[in-house]
């Protein structure tokens, strides 16, 4: 094993260190830590495409597998390495040029970003409890950045769900390790059998990563935190930090626990996911807060994936791998999706709140007026949420419906076409009077230097926090025009 | 090496007698310096008899050292914190019993 | 009946007596005091499960030195998290009520 | 020895519900403290030594430290009494726990674990006590990810804004003075000692670096007592000054430095050359404990920032 794969890990957290304890210099340290990120991350790619030396199982310390820490590295993983990375880059750009951030960031996310690559990479039960305790902690940090009245209490709500989530899961690990006296996926994945004990295991460490995905009944916290937070923290925290738990149930549903599901425990997830959907959606459409309705939009996309990972549960499912295609993998697509979009789309909520100092949707149409960048953002952006044809959405959520229909569950089909009209729904309380505003600034009087009357144009802001989201909302059209496999062979 | 067991034993045993002194002290009595007094006297003293019990069973040089030490620094904490508590205590009471003057 | 099964059940009554804390009690210091108290109980579990083998299993016992350092951090920072949240509410009340 | 186990744990139960239930703040916290004690008798009772003496340090000292400043800082230390309803349903928690608790018993008998691996290695690791050589060679990638957990712990609170203030009381004498002249150096050797003797028996760099953690608590607290608030603290200025703040990253960037060099020199990420496996070992340890010693103290100080 070359320095990449440590590197990716080691040099987040060594730089997130000295950014953390030297916050004036925090920007600097993390300016250069980008860019070694981003050319780690090519060189692993330009890696995987040809030779693909670092897939496989890398055991750390020069132990065996039992006894030693595994890392894992498969197509999924790196899949997200590259996501992670890309999202966090684009979201630091855009945090360099907002005014507002607070030189906590800098540290705190390089944490983040490093605790999430060790999670990605792991293959260790309680290595992962390891990785997502720092994860967690960092996220309520980055909430708590907020001054905004109520964000302490809103961190503070993330943070107790997170750590009852946590303590689930470590008391999931304990049982597994008192069943099987070991801890390493892979292994577990050979012994695990039918019985009681592994079985309280499963569902106990499911609840509390669904707890901290924020699905439909635990999802009370997310709205607020994600609401209240400064705008590239729930940028973050919407687009990644959620995906990490999702990642985990993923990986223990189809690697070590994959014995144990059953049509029950699908038929749950799937249920859960459509109240998600239903709920989530109607919240979105009732809120008059900006940030909220995205964090509430959040709660349906994760709706989504949760009927996804029924899917992936589901025994009767056809998930064979072939060659050239593995299936699952289509669910990668539905989180790239919402976690580019999401991010583009709490960005552009973040420039609304800085143009008009305002929380309240009705007061930042005035800005959509005169601002086509903007206007263009939220357009695409709710397109590619909703998951129309043409945008990488489209994709995971035509393999549901296609597992579905495979598998009989029709009713499934309800919740997945409704949520893309819901989707628009609600996203077009922000764009429907924003057309409608923009034909008549058009004819309104003008000011002296031309401009309509009472419109704050986008172009008071820098270009790059006008350029990021777009970027990154257009990302899921153009990644949807690519071939769907990026390096070929089993993915 | 019978009696030395039995010896041990008792001076266990009377610790403990000690301890629960201290204990009941501090539960039954009413203000704090008085708790004090309870808690610190015969919890230390109890606490003596039990390492004296141990050094009988080990019958160590090593082993009595540290038992010595551990009483020493017992004996040294006990008495600060109870000092520290105390001041606290005194102060409280100085403070009651001038508002109780200020109602009069 | 051995001291493995009693601790094994202990563990298991404090985890839920800690998630009773979370959910019932409204003030943040019990809810954070349970959090914790559900922790150790699952370390109760961990070192239960280790004391089976002869002589005793030592990966468990490093786990639970990890885990309660982890414990701690979480701790500090919910304590002073707590802290904030009653500076900011209006009569100092370091709950969850007002939040909504 | 049953029957001490069994009052242990009935013992243990009661204190952990009482805890939780009362409603005077001050009670819960001196409870927890117990708990924390307690427990480390659990863990002696459960043949594990090193976890005991961490979680007397730590679980009931630090986090007992901890807690007790915290309810100094809240202006109101009673919370509102348990309903009816809560009061009622304490019994949902200790029957399911029970019923849970039972339904594990298939347990205790064949007693699976990495027992054997541990010890067949332990020759190979460079140290002699097989916690320790899980600790720091076998999952060392662990415990560098902690020390992250507990660096970005203290990031975490520090983005948070400034602290509450102290209700201290200033107290009267010099007892605590000498007090605290006689205690912190004896903290800092026991602290040494805990930390050599790692490598054999029982102690290691976490109980290390929370004795001498305690130290500087220590030390901070006397001042703070001794000079009143107003008075700016000299630990906490010595434990924040850059170039210690340097000695914070240490324990991290010894794993990473002597993880990396293992990777280079073929013994795979995280991995020791054998024979100088228990020099490296000692050398991370040293980095560590100063490291946690340091941010577990920091924890407690704040960096001095107070709301007015």
């Amino acid at each position: 094993m070359t320095v990449l794969l440590p590197g990716l890990v080691l040099l987040p957290l060594i730089a997130g260190g000295f950014a953390a304890l030297f916050r004036q210099q925090g920007r600097w340290i993390t300016l250069a830590t980008g860019l070694g990120m981003l050319v780690m991350l090519v060189l692993l790619s330009i890696d995987a495409w040809g030779v693909g030396q670092y897939q496989g199982l890398w055991t750390l310390g020069g132990w065996e597998r039992p006894l030693a820490i595994a890392w894992y590295l498969d197509d999924l993983a790196h899949l997200m390495l590259l996501l992670v990375g890309l999202v966090s880059l684009a979201i630091m750009a855009y945090a360099w040029f907002d005014t507002e951030t607070s030189d906590h960031f800098w540290g705190l996310w390089l944490g983040g970003w490093g605790a999430m690559n060790a999670l990605l990479l792991s293959s260790d039960l309680f290595n992962i409890y390891v990785t997502i305790e720092l994860l967690g902690l960092v996220a309520v940090a980055l909430v708590a950045l907020s001054t905004k009245a109520g964000a302490a209490a809103a961190a503070m709500r993330y943070l107790i769900i997170s750590l009852t989530g946590s303590m689930f899961f470590l008391l999931g690990v304990a049982l597994i390790y008192g069943q099987y006296g070991r801890l390493d996926l892979i292994g577990l994945a050979e012994v695990v059998e039918h019985n009681w004990v592994t079985h309280l295991a499963w569902s106990i460490m499911l609840l509390g990563l669904l707890a901290k995905t924020a699905a439909w009944p635990l999802h009370g916290w997310l709205p607020l935190a994600h609401g209240r937070a400064p705008t590239a923290a729930s940028a973050l925290l919407s687009a990644l930090v959620i995906k990490a738990s999702f990642y985990l149930m993923w990986r223990f549903g189809v690697g070590p626990f994959a014995a144990l599901s059953n049509e029950l425990i699908a038929m749950l997830l799937a249920l859960l996911g459509t109240m998600a959907i239903f709920w989530g959606s109607w919240r979105a459409w009732k809120t008059p807060l900006l940030k909220e309705l995205i964090a509430w939009s959040t709660v349906a996309q994760i709706g989504y994936l949760l009927i996804g990972l029924a899917i992936l549960f589901n025994p009767q499912s056809i998930l064979t791998v072939s060659e050239q295609f593995n299936p699952s993998l289509l669910l990668f697509w539905l989180i790239a999706a919402h976690a580019l979009t999401k991010a583009g789309l709490f960005l552009v909520a973040g420039n609304l709140i800085l143009l008009t100092h305002s929380y309240q949707l009705k007061d930042q149409l005035a800005v959509l007026c005169n601002s086509p960048l903007t206007l263009w953002t939220l357009g695409l952006g709710s397109v590619a949420l909703a998951g129309l044809p043409l945008t990488l959405g489209f994709i995971g959520k035509w393999w549901l419906i296609e597992s579905s229909v495979a598998l009989g569950q029709f009713w499934l089909l309800a919740p997945l076409i409704l949520g893309g009209v819901f989707t628009l729904a609600y996203m077009g309380r922000l764009l429907q009077p924003a057309f409608e505003q923009r034909l008549l600034c058009q004819y309104a009087p003008k000011q002296s230097d031309g401009r309509p009357a009472e419109c704050i144009s986008e172009r008071q802001l820098a270009w790059p926090l006008l350029a990021v989201p777009f970027i990154l909302v257009l990302s899921v059209w153009v990644l949807a025009l690519f071939p769907l496999y990026p390096w070929g062979a089993t993915l | 090496m019978f009696l030395i067991d039995i010896v041990a034993l008792l001076m266990v045993v009377i610790g403990l007698v000690f301890f629960v002194a201290g204990t009941l002290g501090l539960l039954r009595f009413t203000d704090d310096l008085t708790r004090l007094h309870a808690l610190t006297k015969a919890d230390n003293l109890g606490l003596g008899f039990v390492l004296l019990g141990m050094t009988l069973l080990f019958f160590n040089l090593l082993v009595m050292l540290k038992l010595l030490l551990i009483w020493v620094l017992v004996i040294i904490s006990a008495a600060t914190v109870s000092h520290v508590i105390g001041q606290r205590a005194y102060k409280q009471l100085l403070h009651r019993s001038e508002s109780q003057d200020d109602h009069r | 009946m051995n001291e493995i099964a009693i601790y094994l059940i202990t563990g298991s009554v404090l985890f839920c007596l800690g998630l009773w804390g979370v959910v019932m009690r409204e003030h943040l210091l019990h809810k954070i005091l349970g959090v914790n108290i559900m922790g150790s109980a699952a370390f109760m579990l961990f070192l239960a499960f280790a004391a089976r083998a002869e002589p005793a299993d030592a990966v468990p016992h490093a786990l639970v030195l990890t885990g309660i350092v982890v414990a701690i951090s979480a701790m500090a920072l919910a304590l002073a998290l707590m802290k904030r949240v009653a500076k900011e509410s209006e009569q100092h009340q370091a709950t969850l009520e007002d939040s909504q | 020895m049953i029957i001490v186990d069994l009052l242990l744990a009935l013992t243990i139960v009661l204190v952990a519900a009482r805890c939780l239930y009362t409603s005077n703040l001050a009670e819960s916290v001196v409870m927890f403290i117990v708990f924390g004690l307690l427990l480390s008798l659990v863990w002696v009772r459960l043949y594990a030594p090193d976890t005991a003496l961490a979680e007397v340090a730590i679980g009931a000292g630090l986090a007992g430290a901890l807690l007790l400043a915290t309810l100094s800082q809240l202006h109101l230390t009673h919370a509102a009494k348990a309903t009816a309803m809560a009061r009622i349903s304490l019994i949902i928690p200790v029957l399911l726990g029970g019923a849970l608790g039972v339904s594990l018993l298939s347990l205790v008998q064949p007693a699976p674990g990495l027992s054997d691996l541990v010890m067949n290695n332990i020759t190979q690791s460079g140290v002699e006590h097989p916690v320790t050589a899980v600790l720091l060679n076998y999952r060392a990638w662990d415990t560098a990810l902690e020390l992250a957990i507990l660096m970005w712990a203290w990031a975490a609170q520090r983005a948070l804004g400034p602290n509450l203030a102290w209700h201290g009381v200033r107290l009267q004498g010099l007892v605590l003075v000498y007090f605290s002249r006689l205690m912190v150096p004896l903290l800092a050797l026991v602290a040494g000692y805990v930390l050599w003797q790692g490598a054999y028996a029982p102690g290691g760099a976490f109980q290390a670096g929370a004795l001498l953690a305690t130290a500087f608590i220590l030390a901070f607290i006397v001042q703070q007592a001794q000079l009143g608030q107003a008075n700016p603290a000299v630990i906490r200025r010595f434990i924040h000054h850059w170039a210690v703040k340097l000695l914070w990253l240490g324990g991290l960037l010894a794993f990473f430095v002597v993880g990396l060099a293992g990777l280079l020199l073929g013994y795979g990420f995280m991995g020791y050359a054998p024979a100088y496996a228990g020099a490296l070992i000692l050398a991370i340890e040293i980095a560590a404990t100063f490291s946690i010693a340091l941010i577990l103290a920091a924890l407690f100080t704040g960096e001095g920032r107070r709301y007015e």
